[in-house]
């Protein structure tokens, strides 16, 4: 086991380090200059040029990747923000509780109640609540979840005045970026549990269990949610790296200056290290989580062990 | 039976894949040869290999070693336009007649994909003349021709199965289990159609099955396998008459027989079957032969015992006393 | 590099029509009181850009104007009129045309309580240069001691006012001892009157009162300095608060107290009659900023063809275009507002195709041209009333037959963007300057592109006009109106709308102190005081 | 000795699917004492599974639904008992043994546990004990109590099967049913497994309801067999006499397309047509259609003749007729 | 004889895909959308482009039913007209991404081997960074646009068509069926595009429905984050992007983009359902 994890993180950095590479590509032939960028219109070639050779920007595309892989991957230092000219590392290090503080109470929100309400709705399978449930769930992976964000802005920000609009004064005002953030990952999780418990419920060694006359709540417990965890956890791990995705969008509605936020300056100035530092950033993020889901598969399922043990 | 020179043969064909935890030794070593309208039936446990073989003979499977002769012509490793030319001669028909059949091709396509590819035929038309005669043949009714595979019965896909492996007038058929999944009434019209056929067209089958009663009823010789190596092999009556290699003893008295007045004497066997993954070299049911001794131990050689007979086991003539 | 630039001046003179609210006429509902160093407690600021880092330098992007110099100072102030006035120096005397002996006052310490002389003068302005920001220091050769009080400043040629700004005004003067100890990105130690108490970059800046601030304790007369070196607040805290929209909420939940940048749509609700005028006040302030349309001289669609220009230009009609971007824009009618001093409104009269909207002439002049129906680029900034008024164009030419597509980007993008010769047709952005021929460097200037200007033109005559314009001896109408006409001779520029911009406020401001067009909150006047 | 112990009268049970309506199981009796083993033969999609499962009322909520009939059990009508009161019939008093070992263990949870599960479900013993029983279990059929932590992907097909009847054993059931027990595994398991079920139950006294499409099967192991077609008894009687003097020309044309071991013919005597359309069934006798003597009164309804003993026979031909279709189809 | 079956083979699969009440109401719904995308700005008095600044901001009313926007623009037009961009780009955007998904996905399930590992290596690069993510980074290097949009969602969708139709084509080429048309000599592009991928689009189709409405509402944030449809296209997205400044005031010029953005999306998922109900072999008799 041990050595497949060690397995499964080498591959993970090779991973990484392509990503990298796809972006820092991508963003070196983003048109746009950086030194206009920093100084502005009317300035004179010759000085452009000094900034350029100041930004390390005039030397040959394989060198600036092989300076942004180096730094990047054995220092952890993705440079200088063009714009801001401050360490971009430093910056995701302030910003990212700011992130979590969103994205990890979301997430436990997407797994605790998209999954229960899935559960909820299988065993309830054809009757109204299900339909209800099934309905709202539907409901809320149809609208945009920014959309969302900015009705409920509307209503409990400036109607109701509940909660501050957006920024990061207080805890309150995380509420409305959570719970935007969370409620299409329920509503996915939500219909992901139900389907895999309906896939469960009609599985053979159910039968089993009522024919050994098991209780109903005892095999909902005991056989089909540890049956169904698989899928779910997939859609748990799907839904969280969504919730990375979109945190961009969330962060501009609520004026979050989250990882996001960050990205989206970056990205919108052309801002090369901001850019591929916050997407490698992301890019790790989505990498562990995809890691643990396998993992915790293998946890929760002894055929995967074993498989693993194997050392496939 | 004209004819006696072989049709196909095969000398010691052996199909490994690689795993991995090893190498699985599916086919070891097999050989034995079909002469034209014969019936080679090839009986043995899930998992000894029989499919393995068969595949592996047509050519759907690269034989890691060994020989597969086709009218005296090695088609082992050919490619290209022999291959194509080989595989028209030898066709196959599968055991699941669900997912043999492409779920969205109408019958007639299905039937007429051989013939399409062929290129034996110029026009459309003649095609789908040449697809109604095979149908009727088989006995498809007109009106399903134009139906898609899930709407009809196991016994009906079967057939079409059947027609699509005869389109080209093959010489040599792999017939994959068949009938073991369709039920007792419907194998039975299987059954007699596959033997109607070969009467018709003096195809050479090798019968892959491993249901003894069938096999009696349709084959002429027996191939018995046991984890990928050929134990026992005779003409039918024969090997039901005098049965030889102990497994072969085990899986005969094993099969429930319908004979309600006759008490079974059955041979229990220890254990189960054993992984094919890097067997050890000595004869691979030893573990659970109730005959076993040291000397099992050494590779076995398949001997011709009897006139006709060859089995493959160091003290087959110690326990029949012969 | 086109910033505002204006001078310091104070909320009343800075409002022409007299929009401004008389202070002090409602019963005031707002709470704060003034503590005993005589200071309000508490206001707040929302910025609508981050400032990222704190060091001091860039002053002209990222919001720091709004709040630098309350943290630290530079050696001079500019007063209403243009003239320098003591800020960290008490004067100088020009010992020749190149050489400048700038005088410190003596008794300067920073917050941290280490004392500015001369030898951080020089530090400061070195650091400057280094750091690569030192476009704007050409005619600097270098600075020395000349006693521990005295900084010589050697010149290559006799400086203009222009270039003093950056050097004198906008440079600001920190300890040196300070800046090895302290990382002043995030914990600079100025002379100003405030002190970061804290920094949360994206998100916060807070500053609070000096309690050892040197002016106020001095012996030497300070009393030369501006109104604006005073703390009369004892917090300062200024949030991040991207969205327009979202500040207007703020305002309206009362968790902010001022903001500079509330959409012109929005205003209402806090103008007189709107259902929070009893709690705020709005000051609108026309600003040195202008739009205007430049063409790319260098495609050959448009750089070649004056009629294809004359006929899109006569398409225009400022009037709605400045309507369709909101109340806060007045048409051009001329290149330049009445803001400028060197401005002279009767050029507005002339008929120009600035203030003419004349769909026949732009059919005429089309068909002149080589116009073969392809779609011109016009990119634009990414803000709603650029975005607005370039939709209006969009839709203003098609009735002549002209197609347009329109593209935006962020303003330091759109830099690069200029800089290409193509993938443009016009660019729609703005520019500002202290005086009307300082804003046109962006225009006219062919310093830019070896010898071509930013729109790549390349054109002597328009250059020594604009030379002429901006040397001090032929600052005068005359040359002025020259250079502008031939400008719209050739169809060079078309100027669009003039900005104003709106200021909401608390109602316990009384009054409010601007610098270089930014207000002071820190050292506004407060109610009580 | 002949007493009733189970006895199913008139038994209907119907599936929903996509608005059609399935006839599972269409007025089935069956009456079995203590100890006898019943053999239930017919086709794919008979109804056996479903027979099965309307015992132990473990028949899909949803798409099930038992329309008809009553099932005594013991003297209890099992059909109107409480649902918790069914709990402790199941696992109890009827155990089940699937149809396909594969699938019938939950694959997370390890074999001994799942056996664990039903004893203290059923008696009231601590964990330990409970463990120590479900050790005795596995080592009962076969399997060394050491693998007792295994989880079922660790067994071989044969191991898992035997793990289900160790489960279904584990409470010393009064009833077995045993759906097709071997029909997923190799010819030489599934001798040990029948040898294994039928010691059990000899040991046991236990009943048992065999179902399965294997004539042979039956031969070897039951004492009474009754033959389903369409969800309708058509044949029932002593092991004997259904083999050999079967009456209905479905089970006659059963036993003909069985490629006899000794039978020397080549061609095999086939049922001709297929099985009906569950959702739509003929009227009167399903066989009909395919049946070779069919008349216009097949069509009706049909009545049940008694041949000999517990010999029935559900067809419209007479005792005598019936007996020459038997000697008809023998040659 | 052929046409009628093949009619009766739709039509039944039309009942089945309408059976329930859910994608009963999606078919409605977004059948309804499309002819009102389609035929409604010709019923429409009001031009999309047509500035109208007498009536900037004026609320809904008789004249405007949805209102009219900062340029007086009528919202209703702009939103019927603007559907028809959102829903080409979701369409073409979701087509692109199924079809190249499809293709890698069978070859690489197809051939299996070095070429399977390369392709599924690429693809896991290319999935460590989130579909949002990639749009993003794809809009800001192509530039904004309806194009650049279109291949920015593909780009950000390719790997999860991908994967899934890898994983159906190795389910499917265990079957035996794969096994047959090479024994009868079909060439490796007749295996591949004549037997496995009709037996393996059906999940894609579905997927793709599905994902036409998640392209529609990745198309609306990025031209909501400024990156999409530039204006004055009046894309859902850029209509809400613009109107968000006036959340406060003019509530209505959000409230209706975005109402349509979510219907669309509703329908299409209720669709989307229904198909899956309608096409998956497990629910089918
Ligand atoms: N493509 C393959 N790759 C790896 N191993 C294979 C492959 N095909 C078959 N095997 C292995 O080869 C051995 C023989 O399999 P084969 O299918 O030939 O057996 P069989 O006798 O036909 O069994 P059955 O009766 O279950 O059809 C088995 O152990 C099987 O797991
Ligand atoms: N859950 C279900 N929903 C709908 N129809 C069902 C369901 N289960 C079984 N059926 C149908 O009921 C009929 C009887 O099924 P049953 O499983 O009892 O047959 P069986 O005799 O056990 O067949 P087999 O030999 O294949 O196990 C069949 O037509 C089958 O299609
Ligand atoms: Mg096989
Ligand atoms: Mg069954």
């Amino acid at each position: 086991m041990g050595r497949y994890i060690l397995k499964r993180l080498m591959t993970m950095i090779v991973i990484l380090v392509c990503a990298a590479i796809l972006v820092f590509t991508l963003m070196y032939f983003v048109p746009g200059d950086p030194a206009r960028l920093q100084l502005g219109v009317d300035i004179p070639e010759a000085i452009l040029q000094a900034k350029r050779h100041e930004l390390g920007i005039d030397t040959p595309y394989i060198v600036q990747l092989g300076k942004f892989l180096y730094n990047a991957f054995l220092r952890f230092d993705f440079g200088y923000s063009w714009k801001y000219g401050v360490s971009v590392m430093e910056e995701l290090i302030v910003r990212l509780p700011r992130t979590l503080m969103i994205g990890i109470p979301a997430m436990i929100l997407n797994v605790l109640i998209g999954t229960v309400l899935g559960i909820y709705s299988a065993i309830h399978e054809g009757k109204w609540q299900d339909s209800i449930t099934m309905v709202i769930a539907m409901v809320f992976v149809s609208a945009p979840n920014f959309w969302v964000a900015l009705m409920f802005i509307l209503l409990f920000a400036l109607k109701l005045n509940w909660v501050p609009a957006f920024g990061i004064e207080n805890l309150q005002s995380y509420l409305l970026p959570i719970i935007c953030s969370a409620l299409p990952g329920i509503a996915v999780n939500a219909r992901q549990a139900r389907s895999s418990m309906l896939e469960v419920v009609r599985a053979d060694y159910i039968t089993t269990a009522r024919a050994k006359g098991q209780k109903d709540r005892v095999i909902v417990r005991k056989h089909m949610l540890p049956n169904a965890m698989m899928p779910i956890i997939t859609g748990v791990a799907g839904g969280l790296c969504q919730l990375v995705a979109g945190s961009p969008v969330i962060e501009t509605v609520f004026s979050i200056p989250g990882v996001g936020a960050y990205m989206l300056s970056g990205v919108n100035l052309r801002d090369r290290p901001v850019v591929c530092g916050c997407v490698v950033f992301f890019a790790l993020f989505t990498s562990l989580v995809i890691l643990i889901m396998d993992l915790s598969y293998a946890f929760l399922d002894p055929r995967i062990k074993a498989q693993y043990a194997k050392g496939r | 039976m004209a004819d006696h020179s072989p049709l196909i043969e095969v000398k010691n064909l052996k199909k490994y894949f690689k795993v991995p935890s090893g190498m699985n030794h599916a086919v070891d070593e097999v050989s034995f040869e079909i002469c034209r309208g014969q019936t080679l039936g090839v009986v043995g446990e899930s998992g000894c290999g029989k499919s393995t073989l068969g595949r592996t003979i047509i050519r759907l499977l690269e034989a890691t070693d060994g020989n597969v002769y086709l009218h005296g012509e090695d088609i082992t490793h050919v490619k290209g336009h022999q291959l194509k030319q080989a595989r028209e001669k030898m066709q196959i028909v599968f055991q699941d007649p669900y997912s043999s059949l492409n779920p969205r091709l109408r019958i007639e396509s299905t039937i007429m994909e051989p013939l399409k590819y062929s290129g034996r035929y110029s026009s459309k038309k003649k095609m789908r003349e040449e697809a109604n005669r095979l149908m009727e043949l088989v006995g498809i009714d007109e009106r399903l021709r134009q139906s898609f595979p899930h709407e009809l019965d196991g016994g009906r896909r079967q057939r079409v199965g059947i027609a699509r492996a005869l389109a080209l007038h093959p010489d040599f058929v792999v017939c994959d289990e068949p009938v073991s999944a369709l039920d007792v009434s419907i194998q039975a019209q299987v059954l007699n159609l596959l033997m109607d056929l070969q009467e018709q067209m003096g195809m050479a089958y090798m019968f892959v099955t491993h249901d003894l009663s069938v096999v009696r009823h349709i084959a002429n010789d027996i191939l018995v396998m046991y984890l990928g190596q050929a134990v026992e092999k005779a003409p039918t009556e024969e090997l039901f008459h005098r049965t030889l290699h102990p497994y072969t003893k085990a899986l005969l008295s094993a099969i429930p027989s319908t004979d309600i007045h006759k008490p079974m004497q059955r041979i229990r066997l220890k254990g189960e079957i054993t992984s094919p993954i890097n067997p050890k070299p000595g004869c691979r049911f030893a573990a659970r032969c109730p005959y076993a001794a040291e000397q099992c131990r050494q590779p076995q050689q398949l001997t011709e015992i009897l006139p006709d007979h060859f089995v493959k086991c160091c003290r087959c003539r110690e326990i029949n006393g012969l | 590099g086109t910033g505002t630039e204006d001078n310091t001046k104070t909320a009343s003179s800075a409002v022409p029509d007299g929009t401004n609210v008389p202070a002090g006429e409602t019963a005031i509902t707002t709470e704060g009181s003034i503590n005993d160093a005589g200071r309000f407690d508490k206001v707040v600021v929302a910025v609508n850009a981050d400032p990222a880092d704190l060091l001091p330098c860039k002053p002209n992007g990222n919001g720091k104007p709004k709040f630098f110099w309350s943290i630290y100072e530079a050696l001079f102030d500019y007063d209403d009129e243009n003239n320098l006035v003591p800020s960290l120096a008490s004067g100088y005397t020009e010992e020749s045309d190149t050489v400048w002996n700038i005088k410190l006052f003596e008794e300067i310490y920073d917050s941290e309580g280490n004392h500015i002389t001369a030898d951080d003068v020089v530090y400061s302005v070195n650091w400057l240069i280094e750091t690569g920001n030192n476009i704007k220091y050409d005619v600097l050769d270098h600075v020395e001691k000349v006693d521990d009080y005295t900084v010589a400043y050697h010149w290559k040629e006799k400086p203009s006012a222009n270039q003093l700004e950056f050097i004198l005004v906008r440079t600001f003067i920190f300890s040196q001892t300070a800046f090895e100890n302290h990382n002043f990105a995030t914990e600079p130690v100025g002379t100003g009157p405030f002190v970061v108490s804290e920094f949360v970059s994206g998100s916060e800046l807070v500053l609070e009162a000096a309690d050892d601030y040197w002016a106020d304790k001095t012996s030497e007369d300070v009393s030369m300095r501006l109104g604006l070196h005073k703390a009369t607040v004892q917090t300062v805290e200024f949030k991040v608060i991207s969205e327009a929209s979202q500040a207007v909420v703020a305002l309206e939940m009362g968790t902010v107290d001022f903001c500079d940048y509330v959409t012109f749509s929005m205003l209402g609700e806090f103008e007189e009659g709107g259902s929070y005028s009893d709690q705020y006040k709005v000051d609108t302030n026309l600003s040195g900023d202008y739009y205007y349309m430049m063409p790319n001289m260098a495609s050959s669609v448009i750089g070649d063809d004056l009629n294809l220009r004359l006929a899109m230009y006569y398409a225009l009609d400022n009037n709605a275009i400045a309507t369709s971007m909101g109340s806060g824009y007045a048409p051009l009618k001329s290149l330049g507002t009445s803001y400028f001093y060197d401005f002279n409104p009767e050029w507005e009269e002339e008929a120009t195709y600035v203030n003419t909207y004349d769909m026949e002439l732009a059919k005429d002049y089309l068909s002149k041209s080589d116009y073969n129906g392809e779609e011109i680029v016009i990119v634009g900034l990414v803000n709603e009333e650029c975005k607005n008024a370039m939709t209006m164009m969009q839709s203003l030419l098609a009735q002549v037959g002209i197609k347009a597509s329109i593209q935006t980007y962020e303003e330091s993008l759109m830099n690069t963007i200029l800089a290409e010769q193509t993938g443009w047709d016009f660019v729609v952005t703005r520019l500002g300057g202290s005086t009307l021929v300082a804003s046109w460097n962006t225009l006219f200037n062919n310093d830019v592109h070896d010898g071509k200007t930013t729109n790549w033109l390349a054109d002597q005559k328009l250059q020594e006009l604009y030379e002429t314009s901006l040397a001090d001896e032929t600052h005068d109408d005359e040359h002025v109106k020259a250079c502008m006409d031939y400008a719209f001779s050739i169809g060079d520029v078309y100027p669009i709308s003039g900005m104003a911009s709106s200021i909401v406020y608390n109602r316990k401001i009384e009054e409010i102190y601007y610098r270089e067009g930014y207000v002071t909150v820190g050292s506004s006047r407060y109610v009580g005081q | 000795m002949s007493e009733k112990f189970l006895e199913v009268k008139d038994l209907r049970v119907v599936y929903t699917q996509n608005r059609k309506t399935v006839q599972a199981v269409n007025g089935i009796s069956i009456r079995l004492e203590r100890g006898r083993t019943l053999g239930l033969v017919g086709e794919t999609g008979a109804g056996k599974t479903t027979i099965a499962k309307a015992i132990m009322r473990i028949l899909p909520d949803i798409a099930a639904k038992i329309t008809g009939g009553e099932i005594w059990l013991d003297g209890v009508d099992i059909l109107k008992l409480p649902p918790d009161e069914m709990m402790n019939v199941r696992g109890e008093k009827v155990a089940m043994i699937f149809q396909d070992p594969m699938t019938a263990l939950n694959p997370l949870m390890t074999v001994g546990d799942q056996i664990l599960e039903v004893i203290r479900l059923h008696d009231d013993c601590d964990k330990k004990a409970g463990m120590d029983r479900a050790g005795d279990m596995l080592e009962l059929v076969g399997i060394p109590r050491e693998r007792y932590a295994e989880y079922p992907h660790q067994f071989s097909g044969g191991m898992k099967q035997r793990v289900v009847i160790a489960m279904a054993l584990a409470c010393d059931p009064e009833l077995l049913l045993a759906d097709e027990p071997t029909t997923a595994l190799d010819v030489t398991i599934q001798a040990q497994v029948l040898d294994l079920i039928r010691e059990l139950k000899e040991k046991y006294n236990t009943s048992m309801i065999l179902i399965t499409h294997d004539l042979g099967v039956v031969a070897q192991t039951c004492d009474d067999v009754a033959v389903i077609y369409a969800g309708k008894i058509v044949e029932f009687g002593k092991k004997e006499d259904i083999f050999d003097h079967p009456a209905h020309p479905y089970t006659i044309g059963l036993f003909g397309s069985l490629p006899g071991m000794a039978v020397g013919e080549k061609r095999l005597h086939s049922i001709s047509g297929l099985p009906p359309d569950p959702t739509a069934l003929p009227e009167g006798c399903a066989f009909w259609p395919r049946c070779p003597h069919a008349v216009e009164a097949c069509k009706g309804k049909i009545p049940t003749r008694k041949i000999r003993g517990v010999h029935f026979c559900q067809c419209v031909k007479e005792k005598e007729e019936l007996q020459e279709v038997y000697s008809h189809g023998r040659s | 004889m052929k046409k009628t079956e093949k009619t009766t083979y739709s039509l039944d699969f039309m009942r089945r895909l309408l059976k329930g009440w859910s994608s009963r109401l999606g078919f409605i719904l977004l059948a309804l959308i499309i002819l009102l995308c389609l035929f409604g700005p010709f019923l429409s008095p009001y031009g999309v482009n047509d500035i109208d600044l007498q009536n900037m901001y004026t609320g809904p009313c008789m004249a405007h039913w949805f209102g009219c926007d900062a340029m007086g623009r009528d919202i209703l037009t702009r939103l019927l007209y603007g559907g028809r961009y959102s829903l080409l780009l979701g369409l073409s955007s979701a087509l692109l991404a199924a079809v190249l998904g499809i293709i890698f996905g069978v070859v690489a399930g197809y051939f299996g081997g070095k070429i399977e590992a390369f392709i599924m290596r690429f693809m896991d690069i290319w999935s460590a960074l989130p579909g949002m993510l990639l749009c993003i980074m794809i809009s800001a290097f192509m530039g904004a646009g309806f194009f650049a949009t279109v291949i920015a969602l593909t780009v950000g969708n390719i790997p999860g068509g991908v994967r899934m139709t890898r994983g159906q084509v190795l389910a499917e080429r265990k079957k035996e069926y794969i096994e047959a048309a090479e024994s009868i000599n079909g060439s490796k592009m007749a295996i591949m595009f004549r037997h496995l991928l009709p037996n393996v689009v059906q999940p894609m189709i579905i997927i793709t429905t599905m994902s036409i409405g998640s392209m529609i509402t990745m198309a609306a944030s990025l031209s909501y984050i400024g990156l999409g449809i530039q204006p004055p296209t009046p894309e859902w997205g850029a209509m809400l992007a613009d109107g968000r400044v006036y959340i406060r005031n003019y509530p209505f010029l959000i409230t209706f983009p975005g109402l349509a953005i979510a219907l669309t999306v509703l329908a299409l998922n209720l669709l989307g359902d229904g198909l899956r109900d309608a096409l998956d072999p497990k629910l089918r008799d």
